[in-house]
């Protein structure tokens, strides 16, 4: 075995001045597993080095968080004495090297980080970012991608019920694929990580070790280059069927006392879990490599603390209770070996065949590990646009926008996710702007979404930030649903140029804001840096995974709007064009600043939709987003199968602006009853406007253009059909 | 009637099943895992949908080896219903306890939408509540449910009546887009030869409440808790 | 003893992975492929030491759960 | 002529089908059932009749589409 100095660290990703912190912690030259373990604990991916200084200033807490960041997931109180418990984490590096398997791990990992709590998984979305679609590399990875989401999420029986996905060439070398979990526990039976009770033993359960994924954890703390190649040999291949009996084996169990303390074996596998419970529980622990199920012959003890093979859980028992956990794991055919027990020397010690592989000190292993200020540079402000000429006329820009990569129907992708399983789905990908999934025995159900705009982030990271966060909330409000929390993942560049840590910094303080001017805490997420390819960066992409609670689900309203029904506009649309799906996709330009965000605006108008819908006044309700008010109207219609007549725009603003302008905090009503509504408005001093009537199989604006529905519905469907035929 | 759900690992629309039989019924089925090896006293067996055992080598081979197949054999030579859904009509066609295979999807991609299914006869203890003809809507989501069988068998199936639904359009016609996963003659559920043992691949279970997007499929329970009572 | 079952769809199954391998290798320009058939091969590690047992015991997990007779046809191979 | 591709996961990959078929073999009584790998047979009608221009052409059809090198691995055979 290569001796241990600091070239290897170097390999293994610690920089000189870390490798150092290393040697005075150990005070000597730590073995090639205690490197190993000091190299994963400290990556990027687990040590948040470079995030964690601006994560720490995130709003996190409201009086419905039980548990904010810090745990395996964020769990929120959504009454009836229920627990919503959720996060999203990205699988983006794995999933460019192994499309399918990227993705199916990623979602496999983001169900133990959530199930090891206590929930029983409930729903699954997914945020996914692309290349240029004209490229064939892209294809491939999209098909991958969409097959292992699918794969992974079908076979275990969790609706797959939402997500995003997008194309950017800035994603070329880099896609994002980016998962969420959401499960229900009963509040007062929440499983946390803090190990505890001298001599307990350590539980390993779950698969059997192999040689997956090692220095997985590293491999995503790290720029693609040449050789990354070299690094194939690391995918982790999932297996769901495992994950299936693993999720009913744990939820059984938990309904026993046996259980103190359980964690999932996630990035940098045995080494994090045993870490992170005996570093949470202040105490130490002790593992004999010697019992690990194993897969593979002569493994090393480094090979098993850093492989990262799926589907595999640590626990610590009662020691009185070992017998009802290991009857439970064996009537699953799961893998059940006690692989150590807890000490209370703050030490993690490492034995394998009688010799002491590691033995590392856990308090200097947390509290010393790297924390960087990186220095930030502002992103300069995007000159204002100015007036834009309309080169094409309304009509025909509608048309070419909605059959556009970025606004054609999704049907395709969640076409491949079952989601219906479970009977609770009652908006369905498509139907909503946000899912709907009951939860089942009740009424109440919760309200999820997954929400960023890469390009306004890009064009102004704290604007941008904003608005992930807003219109996360305002899809959850535009179900009816009262939204309670969200998970992010941030998914940047190379954090040690200044301009990529200032887009973080400046993204961060957006989603402050906005979380605490729309009481809308984060409780959990993720960060995925060095989204790098040969120095290119991906467009900023902070996703947002919003969740929202209602007290009935049968008050929950979807999209689609019914002939006869009027169309009514509550917000105020200025006509904002910049960082627009029309302006790139028809002016062929991408410049601007984003569409501004007021968040007392947002928040008045969101709080009025959300009490018309609860009231039964509206029938229909669609936020405008990408696209602008015509998208949005369109998609309203083609859900309902009717066309509409539409009035005339307000004489004081460009007609391409007003139909295809950005605005925030905008919302198209379908209702029976107009001119109630528009009263109701008027009384709590909303904007709002009577844009016309559904019906009839045409879509007609006021001066006589008109498009028919199957037209549009066709060209909104070719796209995906076409490309993967 | 006395239901029982078999619950083979990797099943996940047991729940769904359970939900559906009550509602119909008013009683909470039996869960019989697939270790068991009796089920006295059950009148409907349920196979629900699912990956047993990940789908591995083929949908349904595994959970065909099952301990609890010699009883669910029994109980179908006996006469007793025996309703399989998805997965489940897939272990019914290993079990070789319905004939024909289910292939993988003409696409190669799994299908998770609602589709529409003509009612072929309706007096039968499922179809009891449908009327022959009639099209009823019923999400599906499965990977392999192309139905094969060999002519010969698919002549008989037709012959003595016992395809029980076909993937058709709204209007009932049969068409090739309306048969999206490729079975041969558009069938999505067949019927053993004493009509007890029913096989289909979508999921009418997921289609019994308003708040779900319809009741389509709540015939297909009242029909069986009817023709089963007592 | 290691036993390799191949497990082939009878000829009459239409084989969609097949015809699917087919398109897809012509679109990438590979000129004259013809029929394309695709079918599993099992690598099983036998405690046998006598081929002749090995292969009856492979050929029994080949009827009783590798192949579907309905849909397919196997053939065992001792190595 | 034709060639016969085989597919098979690279040692070391996890092969979750294999180990479950060995499970179930296991459950159906059969005894000593060591390692199952499970891997793909694609049967090839190819428009070549020299067999070296054969394999070269299958061999690139392996490369290119066939396997997956990430996790796979594939052997030629021209029959
Ligand atoms: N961007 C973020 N915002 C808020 N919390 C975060 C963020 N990134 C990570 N966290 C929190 O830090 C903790 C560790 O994150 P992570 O390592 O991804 O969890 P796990 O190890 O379970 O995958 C989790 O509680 C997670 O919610
Ligand atoms: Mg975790």
């Amino acid at each position: 075995m290569k001796d241990v100095n600091q070239a290897l660290a170097a390999e293994f990703g610690l920089s000189a001045e870390e490798y150092q912190r290393v040697l005075d912690i150990m005070g000597r030259t730590p073995s090639f597993t205690e490197l190993g373990v000091f190299s994963v604990m400290w990556s990027e991916h687990c040590s948040y080095k470079s995030s964690r200084v601006w994560l720490k200033t995130l709003p996190t807490k409201a009086p419905w968080v039980i548990h904010g960041p810090g745990e395996n997931a964020g769990v929120v109180d959504i009454g009836e004495g229920l627990a919503a418990i959720f996060k999203m984490e990205s699988h983006n590096h794995p999933s460019f090297i192994e499309p399918y398997q990227g993705a199916a791990t990623g979602v496999g990992g983001i169900l133990r980080d959530v199930f090891t709590m206590g929930a029983r998984p409930i729903a699954n979305l997914n945020a996914l970012r692309f290349g240029d679609p004209k490229l064939a590399n892209t294809k491939r990875i999209v098909d991958g991608v969409v097959r292992g989401v699918g794969g992974y999420g079908n076979c275990v029986g969790v609706p797959t019920v939402g997500g995003e996905i997008n194309f950017h060439p800035s994603y070329n070398g880099n896609p994002l694929v980016n998962a969420m979990t959401v499960g229900i526990a009963d509040k007062d039976k929440i499983f946390l990580s803090a190990a505890a009770g001298m001599g307990n033993p350590v539980v390993y359960v779950g698969s059997k070790t192999g040689r997956d994924g090692i220095h997985g954890a590293t491999m995503a703390s790290t720029e693609f280059d040449a050789d990354s190649e070299s690094k194939r040999p690391t995918v982790q291949v999932g297996d769901p069927f495992v994950e299936k009996l693993l999720i009913e084996a744990c939820l059984e169990l938990m309904a026993t006392d046996a259980i103190v303390a359980i964690q999932d074996m996630g990035a940098a596998g045995l080494t994090s879990s045993a870490v992170e419970m005996a570093g949470k529980g202040g105490v130490g622990i002790e593992l004999d490599l010697d019992h690990v199920p194993q897969r593979e012959t002569h493994m090393t003890a480094y090979e098993m603390m850093l492989s990262e093979s799926q589907e595999r859980m640590l626990i610590v028992l009662r020691p009185d209770r070992e017998d009802v956990a290991r009857a439970i794991f064996e009537k699953w055919d799961l893998d059940f070996a006690v692989v150590g027990h807890i000490t209370d020397t703050g030490h993690i010690v490492v034995k394998h065949n009688g010799v002491i592989e590691a033995d590392i000190p856990l308090d200097p292993l947390a509290e010393q590990a790297p924390l960087y200020h990186r220095p930030t540079t502002e992103t300069p402000k995007q000159a204002e646009l100015g007036d834009v000429a309309d080169p094409v006329g309304i009509l025909p820009a509608l048309f070419k926008l909605i059959g556009c990569p970025d606004l054609c129907s999704r049907a395709w992708v969640y076409d491949q996710y079952d989601s219906t399983v479970g009977g609770q789905t009652v908006k369905r990908p498509g139907g909503a702007d946000a899912a709907v999934v009951r939860i089942e025995g009740k009424k109440r159900a919760v309200a999820l979404t997954t929400d960023v705009t890469p390009r306004y982030v890009q064009a102004d990271p704290e604007m941008g930030g904003k608005q992930a966060v807003a219109e996360a909330w305002r899809n959850i409000t535009a179900v009816g649903a009262l939204p309670l929390a969200i998970t992010d993942n941030m998914n940047f560049g190379n954090p040690t140029k200044p301009e990529i840590m200032g887009q973080f910094a400046a993204s961060i303080r957006g989603i402050a804001a906005a979380c605490v001017a729309l009481d809308f805490p984060v409780v959990s997420g993720n960060v995925s840096l060095y989204n790098e390819t040969e120095g290119k960066g991906i467009l900023p992409t902070p996703a947002i995974g919003g969740l929202g609670v209602l007290e009935d689900a049968a008050q929950a309203v979807g999209l689609a709007a019914a002939p006869g029904q009027s169309l009514v506009l509550i917000g105020s649309i200025a006509g904002h064009l910049g960082q627009s799906l029309w302006l790139r996709e028809i002016a062929g330009r991408e410049e601007g600043p984003p569409p501004p965000v007021d968040l007392v605006v947002e928040r008045t108008t969101g709080d009025f939709v959300r009490t018309q819908i609860l009231a039964g006044a509206v029938a229909g309700c669609h936020d405008i987003a990408d696209g602008g008010l015509l998208v949005a109207i369109t998609e309203m219609l083609m859900g309902g199968n009717t066309g509409a007549v539409l009035l005339a725009p307000p004489a004081d603003i460009a007609e391409h602006g007003w139909w295809f302008g950005e605005d925030q905090a905008c919302y198209v009503l379908a209702v029976t009853n107009p001119s109630a509504l528009l009263a109701a408005a008027s009384a709590a001093n909303i904007p709002a406007r009577l844009l016309g009537l559904a019906g009839g199989s045409d879509l007609t604006l006021a001066g006589g253009a008109t498009i028919s529905m199957i037209e549009l519905s066709a060209e909104h469907a070719r796209f995906f059909a076409e490309w993967m035929n | 009637m006395r239901a029982a759900i078999v619950v083979f690992p990797g099943i996940n629309r047991e729940r769904d099943m359970a939900i559906a039989l009550e509602l119909s019924t008013g009683h909470k089925p039996r869960m019989v895992w697939h270790k068991e090896t009796s089920l006295d006293g059950i009148d409907l067996v349920v196979l629900p949908g699912g990956f047993s055992h990940g789908d591995y080598l083929r949908c349904g081979a595994m959970a065909a080896q099952s301990p609890i197949m010699p009883a669910i054999r029994a109980h179908a030579e006996r006469g007793g219903y025996v309703m399989g859904v998805c997965n489940g009509f897939q272990i019914l066609t290993e079990a070789g306890l319905l004939p024909g295979a289910l292939l993988r999807n003409a696409g190669l991609r799994f299908l998770s939408m609602d589709c529409n299914l003509r009612v072929e006869r309706s007096d039968t203890a499922y179809a009891g509540h449908y009327t022959p003809g009639q099209v009823f809507r019923a999400p599906m989501a499965h990977g392999d449910g192309n139905y094969f069988a060999s002519a010969d068998t698919l002549d008989r199936l037709e012959g003595e009546c016992l395809v029980a639904f076909r993937y058709a359009e709204a209007d009932g016609s049969l068409t090739t887009a309306a048969n999206r996963n490729g079975s041969q003659r558009n069938i999505a559920g067949i019927y053993s030869s004493n009509l007890r043992v029913l096989g289909l691949m979508p999921h009418p279970e997921d289609l019994v409440d308003p708040l779900m997007g319809g009741t389509d499929g709540k015939p297909l329970f009242d029909g069986l808790a009817a023709a089963l009572a007592a | 003893m290691k036993a390799v079952v191949t497990v082939m769809l009878k000829d009459g199954v239409l084989d969609p992975q097949g015809k699917a391998i087919g398109h897809a290798l012509a679109t990438l320009g590979f000129a004259g492929v013809g029929e394309v058939r695709v079918g599993k091969r099992i690598e099983l590690e036998l405690g046998e030491n006598d081929p002749e047992a090995a292969r009856k015991a492979a050929e029994d997990m080949g009827r009783r759960l590798l192949a579907n007779m309905v849909i397919e046809s196997f053939k065992v191979e001792i190595v």
